[in-house]
């Protein structure tokens, strides 16, 4: 069974290589192969899933050996696969969410003549991500890691004659490098310290190393995570991310890539959980990101930066539970599931919505839209429904584990984390329902775009709509799937262990809290865009709304700080490596010359010049002579 | 009279020898000022052949006189080349090649 | 030789008086053949010049000059088979000559030079012809004034100045002789026999022939004046010790002489006597080396000589008065080696550095060669202070390399012309590779020679010098040598810069096609260039079989 | 005596390179031919040595051992080691490709000239090299190994001053100039430095009393021949010094940029890939094996000029107008990579150090020959004069990019592997050069995606709209590249096994030893426990 692991990965990898070594000749059926591959992963993986659910809980583990890929003395790295419960949990939701965003694509990309290409980089991707979930060791991991970060940066430059679409890739690719270094700084510290990177053997014996040493490696740990889920302070890239299609926007930058650094901390478990520190900070970074994503959420016009605010902001709770340690892991993973399902609904959505509206992204040109695409706004309700955390529906379940496991933490940390997090469950529902209401609701606020054309609203094909609504069911559904029996909790714990916590509040109470937070958040937002006109033009605004939209100015500082710093740099160096490290040469060069000029004069031509230098010669050679005798 | 006196006006002659070749301007004059150099070595040669007994230094003064004899020819020859071809006699005018 | 044994006859004649017959000096005539020889031939070719007539004297004068140099070298190989460059090696001439390694060594490598110098010395196609007659580099009658009538009408009557191959064959006889010389009063002469004919050598120029004269007469002067430094050394050593023979001065300077007659005892006390004789007669050989600060003739002589003659003086000079240099150090002066070493030291640090950074700025290839050449001295100097058996073979080796090289490099010079005759200024080499890719890459060989490039003879003559030197505990010298040789490589760079990487210009030198006499110089060149270079050894046993001086 | 597989490896080339340049004007094909024929000749004999080389066996295999000039204690002995069969296999393999690539490079402009014959004394010049490079990596003997050391600059100069890069730097000055500027600088500096190494050679001489690096290292490591400790630094310095110029090292490296920009894209990759891993490769045999402790002494100073590099060269990188000009300063930050794996001193860096000389080879071949192929397109090197190309040309932007990703050492692809060995060998041992260093990565990530932002990306430039995609001949050239880019990525046992215990002779000549993990490791409750071995 377990050499069907490989196969995961192969599958999309070949359908990569395919599409992309292919040519134009696949130009016709790229984009069904595309598909096909990843369905073919999909199948495999419910296959294994089967099968991991045919064993008992503790044997659920299964491990495959390729081959030894860097062998030099100690340093051992192999090709390895690791399956356990969490990579089943991974690998499902990235096929499966997979193949229904490859499905969407082949609507949403039917005009661009480059549609082969893209599928191949969606395989990419998908190739790329589960060999991170199902790496058995940290550097292959880092294979994933990377990978991922290619197939991101391949993607959002999909549309590179944009030249902000080329700058958004490369934005999003150093900044991940940023948080690679961390990966790869904590790799060799695992490696110093243990001798070893793979996760079996480093796992059984972090109980040897110092806590010093471990909340070393866990730091690092979450500076990759930072890059990679855009979390405070690494969390710029994810916003210009948008100018990716919107369907990437749903498969990587809502729901698989970048929760990613909440795998790696959760699969980390065994390290954060020897060293608190590094488990406060992982809160306190969750905590701040949380709140920073709701509150640009709530400021930004643009359908889809709103939803990638959101989207750091919902990362943030993952984080922060994974930060929590065994109270919070199986939590933050649960909530990443839902997340996945109805955030890329959402995103579909408003893939859909844009798609009917020539490519138009500022929600304030958009209104009333529920008359004219009622599936998506059914299917976007629902997504909208369930990450506001409505009763009954999938991120009510998950939100309200989070929040009750922050409590849980006790002591003060537990109150103020889990006062942030009903805080952002507020503003979720303000920035949320604002969406909602600018995007169906009110009146028509549409504009002609540049080309001088009408938007004629319509509703998408059934190749995007399906997805849509399957996604939708996910949305409603999984949360209460996971909850009833604690199904999710017995399936991940042999994994990541679990402990109840003790918690100052009752479950109830925190459950109703959360409604109050909930209503409150929705209500203002009614007040605000659903009483009275939206107007086309986005208003001033106060203070923190324009900061929101400069995105807390965060931009703002690195453009100064680095950008143009490390242009003054550069240029500085330029210059120095022209004309100190290469004058000093040329001037030795040419001093040498100056010195053979003015040597040269010495020659003048005339016989007698050269008889005194002969004398002058012979008188030197001869008081030299004497004088090493008298000496 | 003590021979060493005479290398003494030895050294004198060749001095003077060799300063007139460094400050006098005329080939010929120059020409004329290592001779007396040559000479001067002759009579070091004398005076030392007395001084040690034996006959070699007197020897190697007359083998002195015919290589000076010898460069005489040669170099007469050379400068009065120069001379027809330059009108003049100057060393310092030959100075076609420098640097 | 026989007016030498002579004077030792004579001195032998005043020991033992009266007199009622004179002892015959004993020659070995065997062991002086090569010398005899050349100067014979030598002699006969003045005969020639006298008796021959004028149509047919080029040829028979070649045909000598070839000859008696081939038959020299001959003698010359037979003696070292003989044994006598090893265990055979004596004192010759009643102690005037001495046959061993080293002589032998520096006679074959002079001869061997000579053969391939006299080649471009005969070499007739280069220029138009004048009148119908094939002229060759030298003046159709050296006497007549430039531009005069009289030299219109040499040239009309197709006079050509065949005297050079007999002066030629006088001045390698004298280079003969230098380096063999095992008494101060033969190197005197020696020093003189070659130096002459190279003074008129020079004036005989058919191109530029004011240049020409200022060259002879610059040289003349300064030779003149140099000699006579070294004649007063020599006075001042046989003042020292009371005799001119090399072996009883070295004995007398190590205190190891038998009988000491009170006025030997009373000069030997007098160290400023040899002190300052030993420092004047280096001063001469150093001039003839052309080390600094006795160098100043080298650029213009070089520059204003006709070419051949340059290559001839620059590769056979150096190699005799090295030669002499080596045997004044090593066997008169071994005692003294305390005091010259850090004088030589001085010297040869100098030279180096000085004919190195002078030649940066040079714009003509001739002068550009001789700074060069002063650069080599300075390199030889280092081996010559190793004062070991090594340092001596890697000198030997070094002159033998360096020799070739040097000829090679002034008979492409001879190729290169315009209008004017030689085009000797660097900025007409421009783009010569572009025009004659093989003279260029030829050319480019030498100067990567002279540059020391591995895989030429010049890195092996380079490398010798500076283990020698090294081991000899001159560490510092290779220093200075490494970093002069950095400096040197610039302007030998510069050359092939010039002739592969610039654009050739319109009126550009043509390359003449040179008679199989110059080519077969240039080939002789290359081929002792790599093969020095790639297979060094066979010649480095030799040097090393020919590094111990008689005594 | 066996067949001597080391020489005729070496012999081959030269005899093409001959046989070229004898071949007349006007068959100016036939001697393209003939020199990729004799290359891959010498890439099927580079494969055999390392066919023929078993990784368990001998420190030094295929042996030859010959007198040459005993006078100088110097014989003609070859012999190779791990590092050595991979680096001749790189050597061989990459110049079929540098000649296919400058398939037209050196065809002459002006036909008028007869005599005048580029195409030949190019392709000879690139063979000259090649068979001068191999010897130089199969030397065991140090004097052998100078010789051709510094014999290989000759041909170098001429192929850098005789054939430049006829597309505009964007500097009025006139190209010519440039060029034979670029090559004297190429041929001072690395002059000067074997002229000091050549002092060293002979301080070397005066002590050992021989030249064979088997013997001395012998001598050395059983302690029977002693140097003083000053002389063992002085020569050390001047061995290393020599190296550090060819490698390049900062701040010696200011020649490398003006070389690779003024030459041809081939001439440039033979210079980068094969020619400067000379450098690299003798601070592993030579300078290690010879000086074990002045080694260790310098090995601080060492560390901070390699992390200089690293840092300095990427960031120059990043601020260079010039396509050639930004690679070359992208290879100078990675030879700093290299030198801080030798020096760390660690199985990790050292072998990682080997492995980054052959990837870097590879990957710079392919960034560069395809930014060659740019650069013919558009007659420029100035990055502004590029934007959009992915448009016109996607198959040379896919290309380019791969090159790029390589350079920036993305995992999956053959750098990262001997990247990130050199990393965790140095953090081994000195945990914050290490992390100094990772800041590299960051900045290989900057300039070479923002070099692809500006030439592929963006609106389509008017005039590239013109511009075709890759040809066959091209495509022949980059395909196999990036396929062994991917394979070594993937696979790069095939190396390290070869590898490996050549390292681990170099350890035990500086008598080295990895530091030991810090804590015991448990033995794996779970079955998933294959991951522990």
């Amino acid at each position: 069974m377990e050499n069907l692991i490989a196969l995961l990965i192969a599958a999309p990898l070949l359908g990569a290589a395919v599409l992309l070594c292919g040519g134009r000749r696949l130009d016709k059926a790229g984009h069904w192969l595309g598909t096909l591959f990843a369905a073919a992963s999909f199948g495999i993986g419910v296959a294994l899933f089967t099968d991991m659910l045919g064993r008992a809980a503790d044997d659920r583990t299964l491990s495959q050996k390729l081959y030894t890929w860097i062998p030099v003395e100690g340093f051992q790295a192999d090709v390895a696969f690791q399956l356990d419960q969490l990579s089943m949990t991974f690998v499902l939701l990235i096929s499966g969410v997979g193949t229904l965003i490859h499905v969407y694509s082949i609507g949403y990309m039917e005009h661009d003549e480059r549609r082969r290409r893209f599928f191949g980089y969606l395989n990419l991707f998908l190739a790329a991500m589960l060999l991170l979930v199902l790496a058995d060791n940290y550097l292959l991991l880092y294979v994933g890691w990377e990978g991922v970060g290619l197939a991101s940066y391949l993607l959002i430059g999909f549309w590179q004659h944009k030249s902000s679409a080329a700058t958004a890739a490369k934005k999003a690719f150093l900044v991940n490098r940023v948080g690679d270094m961390g990966l790869s700084i904590a790799i060799m510290l695992l490696f110093t310290t243990f001798g070893t990177f793979a996760f079996g053997p480093v796992f059984a014996s972090v109980g040897n190393a110092t806590e010093g040493k471990l909340t070393a490696i866990a730091l690092m740990l979450l500076l990759a995570a930072c890059g990679k889920s855009a979390q405070v302070p690494l969390q710029s890239w994810l916003g210009d991310a948008m100018e990716g299609p919107t369907p990437v926007s749903a498969l990587i930058h809502a729901a698989t890539m970048v929760t990613a650094g909440v795998y790696l901390i959760v699969r980390s478990a065994a390290v954060f959980n020897g060293a608190p520190d590094a488990q406060l900070v992982v809160t306190v970074v969750g905590a701040v990101t949380l709140l920073f994503g709701a509150i640009v959420g709530c400021a930004k016009d643009d359908i889809k930066k709103a939803l990638a605010g959101s989207t750091m902001s919902q990362i943030g709770y993952m984080i922060l539970a994974a930060g929590l340690g065994p109270i919070g892991y199986v939590f933050a993973i649960m909530h990443l599931v839902t997340h996945g399902f109805f955030k890329a609904g959402l995103f579909l959505g408003a893939g859909s919505v844009m798609h009917g509206m020539n490519d138009e992204v500022d929600m304030r040109k958009y209104g009333a839209l529920r008359k004219f695409m009622p599936v998506t706004f059914v299917t976007f309700g629902l997504g909208y429904l369930a990450i506001i955390g409505f009763p009954g529906l999938s991120g009510f379940f998950s939100k309200d584990m989070i929040i009750e496991a922050a409590f849980a933490k006790g002591g003060t940390q537990g109150w103020i984390l889990g006062g942030v997090t009903l805080l952002g469950a507020g503003i979720t529902a303000f920035y949320m329902t604002r969406v909602m209401l600018l995007t169906f609701f009110g009146e028509k606020r549409w504009q002609p775009d540049a080309a001088g054309h009408e938007p004629h609203p319509h509703e998408s094909p059934k190749s995007m709509t399906v997805p849509m609504v399957i996604l939708a069911f996910g949305s409603v559904f999984a949360g209460a799937f996971f909850e009833i029996g604690e199904r999710f909790l017995k399936w991940l714990e042999p994994v990541t262990g679990y402990e109840h916590g003790n918690s100052p509040v009752s479950a109830m109470a925190v459950t109703a809290s959360t409604m109050v937070v909930l209503v409150v958040g929705v209500g203002i937002a009614w007040s605000m865009y659903g009483r009275r006109p939206v107007p086309v033009l986005a208003p001033r605004g106060s203070l923190l709304t324009r900061a929101a939209r400069r995105d807390l100015f965060q931009d703002d500082f690195n453009h100064v700080v680095l950008v143009r710093g490390g242009e003054h740099l550069t240029r500085s160096l330029v210059y120095v490596d022209h004309s100190l490290v290469d004058g000093v040469v040329n001037g030795t060069a040419a001093s040498v010359g100056g010195l053979s000029g003015r040597l040269r004069k010495l020659q003048n031509g005339y016989a007698r010049s050269y008889a005194v230098s002969m004398f002058g010669g012979t008188a030197i050679l001869i008081a030299a002579t004497l004088l090493m005798r008298a000496v | 009279m003590n021979p060493v006196n005479y290398l003494y006006l030895a050294a004198l002659l060749f001095t003077i020898g060799a300063s007139g070749v460094l400050i006098r301007k005329n080939a010929i004059v120059l020409f004329m000022c290592v001779e007396l150099m040559l000479n001067a070595c002759n009579l070091a040669f004398v005076a030392f052949s007395r001084m040690h007994g034996n006959l070699d230094g007197q020897i190697i003064a007359f083998f002195t006189m015919v290589v000076a004899a010898a460069e005489v020819v040669v170099g007469l020859a050379i400068i009065v080349s120069l001379f027809r071809t330059r009108h003049s006699a100057s060393v310092d005018d030959a100075s076609l090649m420098k640097l | 030789m026989s007016t030498l044994t002579a004077a030792h006859g004579l001195s032998a004649l005043a020991a033992a008086a009266p007199a009622d017959r004179i002892p015959a000096p004993h020659i070995e005539y065997a062991q002086l053949a090569p010398t005899l020889i050349v100067v014979g031939a030598a002699v006969l070719g003045v005969l020639v010049e006298a008796f021959v007539p004028r149509r047919s004297r080029y040829h028979v004068q070649v045909f000598l000059a070839v000859a008696a140099l081939a038959a020299a070298f001959a003698a010359v190989v037979g003696l070292a088979a003989g044994g006598y460059a090893s265990d055979k090696a004596r004192i010759a001439a009643m102690g005037a000559i001495a046959v061993d390694g080293p002589a032998l060594f520096l006679q074959g490598t002079i001869l061997l030079a000579s053969v391939v110098a006299v080649l471009t010395f005969a070499e007739r196609r280069l220029d138009p012809a004048a009148h119908g007659n094939r002229v060759d580099s030298f003046a159709a009658q050296a006497a007549s004034v430039p531009g005069s009538e009289s030299e219109k009408a040499a040239v009309k009557a197709g006079f050509t100045t065949t005297e050079v191959f007999p002066l030629a064959l006088f001045a390698i006889a004298g280079m003969l002789v230098f380096p063999a010389a095992n008494d101060l009063l033969t190197l005197f002469v020696a020093l003189e026999v070659f130096s002459l004919p190279l003074y008129l050598l020079c004036a005989v120029a058919r191109r530029q022939r004011l240049m020409s004269q200022e060259a002879a007469v610059k040289y003349f002067l300064l030779g003149a004046f140099s000699s006579a430094f070294l004649l007063f050394g020599i006075a001042l050593l046989y003042g020292y010790a009371g005799s001119v023979s090399y072996a009883v001065i070295a004995d007398v300077v190590d205190g190891t002489v038998q009988t000491v007659d009170p006025a030997l005892a009373d000069t030997m006390g007098n160290d400023a006597l040899l002190l300052i004789g030993g420092a004047l007669i280096l001063t001469g050989l150093l001039f003839k080396v052309g080390a600094v600060p006795f160098h100043m003739w080298t650029p213009d002589v070089y520059q204003g000589a006709p070419t051949p003659v340059t290559g001839f003086m620059a590769a056979a000079t150096k190699v005799a008065a090295f030669g002499a240099l080596l045997r004044l150090l090593y066997v008169v002066l071994p005692g003294l080696r305390w005091d010259w070493r850090p004088v030589m030291w001085g010297v040869a640090i100098v030279t180096m550095l000085a004919g190195a950074v002078i030649a940066v700025t040079q714009t003509d290839v001739k002068r550009l060669l001789a700074y060069s050449s002063i650069a080599h001295a300075g390199f030889i100097l280092a081996g010559v202070i190793a004062t070991s058996a090594q340092g001596i073979q890697s000198v030997l080796f070094y002159l033998a390399a360096y020799s070739f090289v040097t000829i090679g490099a002034f008979a492409v010079v001879t190729l290169v012309r315009d209008a004017g005759g030689e085009a000797t200024h660097l900025s007409k080499w421009a783009g010569l590779g572009r025009r004659s890719p093989l003279t260029a890459a030829v050319f480019a060989v030498f100067l990567l020679a002279f540059a020391g490039i591995p895989l030429t003879s010049g890195f092996a003559g380079k490398f010798a010098v500076f283990k020698a030197a090294a081991e000899g505990g001159a560490g510092a010298l290779v220093v200075v040598g490494v970093i002069s040789s950095a400096i040197a490589a610039f302007f030998y760079i510069r050359v092939i810069v010039l002739m592969f990487f610039s654009e050739p210009k319109a009126d550009g030198p043509t390359v003449a096609v040179p008679s199989p006499l110059t080519m077969t110089t240039i080939a002789v060149g290359v081929a002792v260039t790599l093969v020095l270079g790639l297979a060094p050894q066979y010649f480095l046993d030799l040097a090393g079989q020919a590094s111990t001086f008689v005594r | 005596m066996s067949f001597p597989l080391l020489t005729v490896t070496a012999v081959v080339p030269a005899v093409g390179a001959v046989l070229t340049a004898a071949v007349p004007a006007a068959r100016r094909t036939a001697a393209k031919w003939l020199a990729l024929l004799f290359s891959l000749a010498t890439l099927a004999l580079a494969v055999l040595v390392a066919v023929r080389f078993e990784p368990g066996g001998a420190r030094y295999q295929l042996t030859e051992s010959h007198a040459w000039i005993p006078d100088f204690g110097v014989r003609y002995e070859l012999g190779v080691d791990g590092i050595g069969v991979a680096l001749i296999a790189l050597t061989a393999l990459l110049i079929p490709f540098v000649i296919a690539a400058g398939w037209h490079d050196a065809d002459p402009l002006e036909t008028n000239s007869s005599r005048w014959r580029p195409t030949q004394g190019f392709f000879a010049l690139i063979l000259l090299v090649e068979a001068m490079v191999v010897i130089s990596f199969e030397a065991t003997d140090v004097f052998l190994f100078y010789v051709f050391f510094e014999a290989m600059l000759i041909p170098m100069y001429f192929l850098i001053g005789g054939f430049g890069d006829r597309a505009h730097s964007g500097s009025d000055e006139n190209a010519a100039a440039q060029r034979s500027y670029a090559a004297v600088k190429f041929l001072l500096y690395n002059l000067a430095g074997g002229l000091i190494m050549l002092a060293a050679v002979i301080g070397l001489y005066v002590v050992a009393g021989n030249f064979s690096l088997q013997e001395i290292t012998a001598a050395r490591a059983a302690g029977t021949l002693d140097m003083a400790t000053n002389t063992e630094r002085l020569l050390f310095l001047g061995f290393f010094f020599a190296f550090a110029v060819k490698a390049p090292l900062w701040p010696l490296h200011t020649w490398l940029p003006n070389a690779m920009g003024e030459s041809t894209a081939p001439v440039a990759v033979l210079i980068t890939a094969v020619v400067d891993k000379v450098g690299t490769f003798a601070m592993l045999r030579f300078c290690l094996g010879l000086f074990p402790d002045a080694s260790k002494w310098a090995t601080p100073v060492i560390l901070v000029l390699a992390l200089i590099s690293i840092v300095y060269g990427a960031l120059l990188a990043v601020g260079q107008r010039d396509i050639k000009r930004l690679v070359a300063y992208a290879s100078i930050s990675h030879f700093g990579f290299i030198i801080l794996g030798i020096f760390a001193m660690t199985s990790q860096g050292q072998s990682g150090a080997t492995l980054y000389m052959v990837n870097h080879g590879l990957s710079t071949a392919a960034l560069m020959l395809v930014a060659g192929f740019l650069i013919s397109r558009r007659g420029s090197r100035l990055i502004a004069d590029y934007g959009g190309v992915q448009k016109v040309a996607p198959v040379l932007a896919g290309t380019f990019l791969i090159g790029g990703l390589a350079t920036l050492s993305l995992p999956g692809l053959a750098p990262f592997v001997s990247e990130f060995l050199v990393l965790v060998g140095t953090y081994a041992r000195y945990p914050v050069v290490g992390i100094i260093a990772t800041v590299g990565i960051v900045l290989a990530a900057l300039y070479t995606l923002v070099l692809y932002q500006r030439t592929m990306t963006g609106p389509v430039k008017e005039e590239v709209r013109a511009m075709p995609d890759l040809h066959l001949r091209e495509m022949l050239v980059v395909a196999p590249l990036i396929a062994l880019l991917i394979g070594l990525g993937v696979y790069p046992k095939v190396l390290t096994d070869i590898v490996n215990p050549a390292v681990e002779y170099t350890m035990s000549d500086v008598k080295r030893t990895d530091p030991k993990p810090e804590v015991a490791v448990e033995a794996v409750p779970a079955k998933n426990g294959e991951a522990a071995k």
